[in-house]
């Protein structure tokens, strides 16, 4: 059956036979019912703080995840449960992470802003706009000390890249040669700020050329695309080291958090429900199913497969416990 | 006096300081279309224009050292900080430029800024979005740094803090963003910068707190008056410049003293509190000043451990009542 | 035991962890074909090669970031601050990703890495390049923090620092570099982090001091001792954690107590550990802990009002006579 | 009699008369012989801290200072005694700041580091790589707040380019046309980096280019041609807000600091004699000499003045008095 699992026969294998279609489709599938999911635990205030949703924006995950080795790392912004999920996490474990629970990816201590999955390779969920893409060159750093062949996908929005760090982590792994594919989500808006009013270039793949690294921009709604791109990305990376810079043309459907659910102000409700006509699933899906790659049959099942597993992973967070009162303290020292 | 939120006083400060004086104008993420992440803007970009309350990109040691050079050529410029945890991405430009500048040049170019927004612990936000900030601050000469716990507060030393030539980090607090009070609605109503408050008169203990721990000291203050216990809770409001005659002057008067934060405890600013407390009033204190504090853990998500991290009414009032206890009394 | 400077105890250290331990690598700006802005890092690309004595661009905040990074993946780094006034602008990498990281992923990702340079008074390099820079970090839960007064211990608290398995900031100082001291060659000799140190006993008056105040503390007892007043003298070496027992103890010994810093006054260290020593040993003290400590002022560039920035040795021996005249004795 | 005075007729004079050529020499010749003396007095002790020479550079701060009004600005780090100079500084003021005396610029509190001179707007000398960027940014947006016309000249080094605040600071002044003009001296080090070991991209200018605004390289050896580019790039500025990236092809021809005397661990001394052949003052005494602009005999009389003028500026400095101790408390806060 098919599970969040990096693909086994290598990331070179880009036809779209049916094993591949189930895999993707059951993924995004998997991601977004785990949002709707988590935004109903929110509402019902079983999940607090900032929730920010990534649906409308699964291919991006979907595509990038399938196309890297369990050893392969990805990291994050705040905006990660998609990431998270896409690398192989157990979502019974990140939805009680966002419960706040211990069974939590981070005993309850992180939240939906910082999950972290060591088991999957998984370097978290960071909130601080911009301060992931030096910690993404630095796992690259070591990858390639250590003479590894793995790469690192580093996933980011286009409010990032108005960022020092955006800049200098490009330069930096541009000059040594870091495998490492930063990957950023334009998804048209930081919050409120369009694009236009926060890049004075706005074609944000063109920042990668003066750097002289591969940049490519990609329909970030095309979940075959995506890992086309990427898996090029990949490749460069593992074999010469070669960092890339790829912009993923996107959209969110939702508001930026749970706090701005209508993400109304700036922007029109006709933008928003033209933008919902390129929903990634939707069109994976008429593109599987009308030359029979699936069957209808086989979608339904999927979705069955993935709202069982979903529940399963609310009434999984739902029975774990808080974590014990001691914790508090644990974990902020590692003692040898 | 009108009844207004914390936000509806600094809203209101802003307003009337962009009327009184061109030369004000703000700055920041989401502050102007967005009309502001926790909207103490709200209503700024429709009054004053794209002009004087500018949306910028995600950049904040760019906006705020942009502040800066706009503040050292006459400007008053107020900076959002969407949140003070960004305010680390800032600290060079805050501490080497603006704290600095005036004295660098030997006095020929002031730094008249306002850095705001809110800080300290909020909800459930976990451990980079609910730090208290200010410890980054009120050790630095050239700064001025205040905490206002009031809406009355809010709107007063805002405005002083604008009038200020010098920099002022003017640090708030989301969960107070929605509590209301009486504010002077006269324009020319301002508080000076440097002047502490005793927020209620007592005899047996001072506690010096401020922003949500003076809310729960007073809480505590309540529940101590039932036990015969008379606290006086005294509120720095600025940081630096720190009213220390006040507190020492309540302190002589009761001879004990707690001092409640609710950043970690280690070096904090009750650290420094209760330094000063000992070293003017030593021969008058019956007890070691007692610290309450939040836990030198980071904060955690999980709601449970998040409410052990920061001091609560009860924790306030244990202390309150060892220090009472203690002999000497 | 061999007689060598502070900077070539530093040397051997990185030299000797280095050979030990593969994983280990020093990184930051001029650490390679420069030999470090203050030879620190002399002799170690020669050793090691490029690989792991890595030159970078000057961009505090990625190449911090990129040490945090390699730091999760089970590297050693040492990323060198060519001086800490610039860890500023990695303030946030320090504090949001090194210090946070174990605890955000619940234990699952530590980060050991070390980062180190020199920091406080330099020889007339004003405002912005000669800071007390401690302060910005012994608050923070998640990070440990040395300050190393002599040869020995820098070349014990250092190996102890790589060998953590948490972010250790470890600051030097450029006017102790040239000190000579006797330091262990043995390449097993390791000073574990968090104990304080008695330098010399005494009976009358605790002096806490490190750095260069340790130095001028020791000059300060000479003269004391002549006058007949007992000075035990304590370095605390780590800031965080701070190892209270040897230090309460001392002070239960002699029931007074002056600390001495070189930063600013208003919230430093020095207030946590008069605070602290407050709490602790009230009934001990005969007097309140006098803190000796920098004005509250930039930096001047002027050698003759640098001179009085920073506490002399006189002004230490003035305030230790204080708390030894004061009543009680 | 020449001085460092703004050029009265208009920065569009760019052609080279008896009256500019004297001006441009004799600025240049000043700034030189000042940095040749305070070198002396920094082996004689009478400078302390860090010393950074400008020998070699002149031409870049001399050259586009010639087209700034009074009004402009000027900022710069802590290789400034040149920048200041070149706006007009008296050198008697800047060289009492290198002495630590009270009639210094900043009263002897900033040194030879954070020369700040408010009377020819010069807004400082600072000493955190990248740092004073944005600060020019700011200026800028206030000039363009006030509505006047006035144009800020940011000048930095290379090893500024790697730094985040580059890229951010760019990007603002791009997006919103500020009146600002980021003029780069690629001096080719930064300490002992070369730009090859720091920049992923060598060609500074080209950074500007993602960006949309002006950018140009020039030979920042030639005083006439800094003048051009930096005359153009200003009236851009200046009519139409429009801010420009320019890049000076530059040379220090001494070490990084006079701790740093021989500069001689990162470079060999073949490059740097072969660079001395460019020397900018040489280059531009041959240049008005064998025309005929100015005489052998207006050459000395100018190298004369230059001399007088600076030893009276040691001489100034000399005796000027330490600052009073009290001073150390003061001008922390502006009392109002
Ligand atoms: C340094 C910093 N500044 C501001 C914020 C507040 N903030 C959180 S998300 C966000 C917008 C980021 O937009 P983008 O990078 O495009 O990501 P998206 O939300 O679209 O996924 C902002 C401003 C922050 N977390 N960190
Ligand atoms: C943020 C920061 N990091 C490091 C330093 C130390 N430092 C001083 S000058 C310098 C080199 C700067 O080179 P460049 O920008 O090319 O200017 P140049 O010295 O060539 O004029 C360095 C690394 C500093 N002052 N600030
Ligand atoms: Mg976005
Ligand atoms: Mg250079």
């Amino acid at each position: 059956m098919a599970k969040t699992m990096p693909e086994r026969k290598g990331h070179s294998a880009l036809g779209l036979d049916a094993e591949l279609a189930r895999r993707l489709l059951y993924t995004m599938l998997l991601i977004r019912r785990f949002e709707e999911k988590a935004a109903e635990a929110y509402t019902l205030g079983k999940v607090g703080g900032f929730l920010h949703l990534y649906i409308g924006q699964e291919a991006v995950a979907v595509g990038a995840s399938s196309v890297l080795r369990a050893d392969d790392y990805a990291i994050s912004a705040y905006r990660e449960h998609g990431h998270c999920l896409a690398k192989g996490a157990d979502p019974r474990r990140v939805m009680a992470e966002l419960f706040g629970r211990r069974d939590g990816l981070s005993k309850g201590k992180g939240g939906s802003m910082h999950l972290f999955d060591r088991s999957v390779n998984f370097l978290g969920g960071h909130a601080i706009v911009g301060s992931h893409l030096p910690l993404a060159a630095g796992a690259a750093f070591a990858i390639k000390y250590e003479g590894r062949d793995a790469v690192v996908v580093c996933y980011f929005g286009d409010g990032a890249v108005a960022q020092g760090e955006f800049h200098e982590s490009l330069n930096i792994a541009a000059l040594w040669k870091l495998p490492v594919i930063y990957l950023c989500e334009n998804n048209r808006y930081a919050m409120g700020t369009s694009t236009d009013r926060a890049l004075a270039q706005t074609e944000i793949w063109k920042f990668g050329q003066t750097y002289g690294i591969p940049s490519e921009k990609v329909d970030g709604m095309d979940v075959l695309a995506v890992r086309a791109v990427v898996g090029r990305a990949v490749a460069r990376a593992r074999q010469d080291k070669t960092p890339s810079l790829i912009e993923a043309d996107t959209y969110r459907f939702r508001g930026h958090s749970m706090r701005d659910p209508a993400g109304a102000v700036y922007r029109t409700k006709e933008e928003v429900e033209h933008e919902k006509e390129r929903d990634p699933i939707v069109m994976f899906r008429e593109r599987v199913l009308t030359p029979g790659i699936l069957t209808e049959a086989d979608v339904r099942a999927l979705e069955k497969d993935v709202n069982d597993r979903i529940d399963e992973a609310v009434a999984f967070a739902d029975a774990s416990p808080e974590p014990p009162d001691e914790w508090l303290f644990t974990d902020i020292y590692k003692e040898d | 006096m009108a009844v207004m939120t914390y936000r509806e006083a600094l809203n209101l400060a802003l307003r009337e300081e962009m009327r009184r004086d061109p030369s004000v104008f703000v700055m920041g993420e989401e502050v102007g279309l967005y009309e502001g992440a926790y909207k103490v803007t709200q209503g700024l970009l429709k009054e004053f224009g794209p002009k004087r309350v500018v949306d910028t990109p995600i950049a904040e040691s760019a906006f705020t050292g942009i502040g800066i050079g706009a503040a050292v050529l006459g400007l008053r410029p107020v900076v959002e900080m969407m949140t003070f945890n960004f305010a680390l991405l800032a600290l060079d430009q805050i501490v080497n430029s603006a704290a600095k500048m005036f004295y660098m040049s030997g006095g020929q170019y002031s730094v008249p800024i306002v850095i705001r927004g809110p800080g300290g612990p909020a909800a459930q936000l976990a451990a980079q979005h609910s730090q208290s900030m200010e410890v980054y601050f009120y050790h630095v000469p050239g700064l001025k740094v205040v905490r206002p716990t009031t809406p009355m507060d809010a709107k007063g030393l805002l405005k002083s803090a604008i009038r200020d030539d010098n920099p002022v980090i003017f640090i708030e607090a989301e969960t107070l963003y929605p509590v209301k009070g009486e504010v002077p609605e006269d324009p020319d109503f301002v508080i000076p910068l440097g002047q502490a408050i005793v927020r209620r008169e007592g005899t047996d203990v001072t506690v010096i707190a401020y922003m949500g721990m003076m809310y729960r000291a007073m809480e505590a203050a309540d529940e101590l008056a039932k036990e015969g216990i008379s606290v006086e809770l005294v509120d720095p409001r600025t940081l630096r410049p720190m009213d220390v005659e006040t507190i020492i002057g309540s302190v002589r008067k009761t001879h004990r003293a707690v001092v409640v934060e609710a950043g970690a405890g280690f070096a904090g600013m009750g650290s420094e509190i209760a330094a000063f407390v000992t070293e003017h009033a030593f021969d008058d204190l019956d007890a070691p000043v007692e610290r309450v504090t939040g836990a030198n853990a980071p904060m955690p998500y999980a709601r449970n451990l998040e409410k052990l991290k920061t001091p609560s009414k009860d924790k306030i009032a244990a202390a309150i009542r060892r220090v009472c206890n203690a002999n000497g009394s």
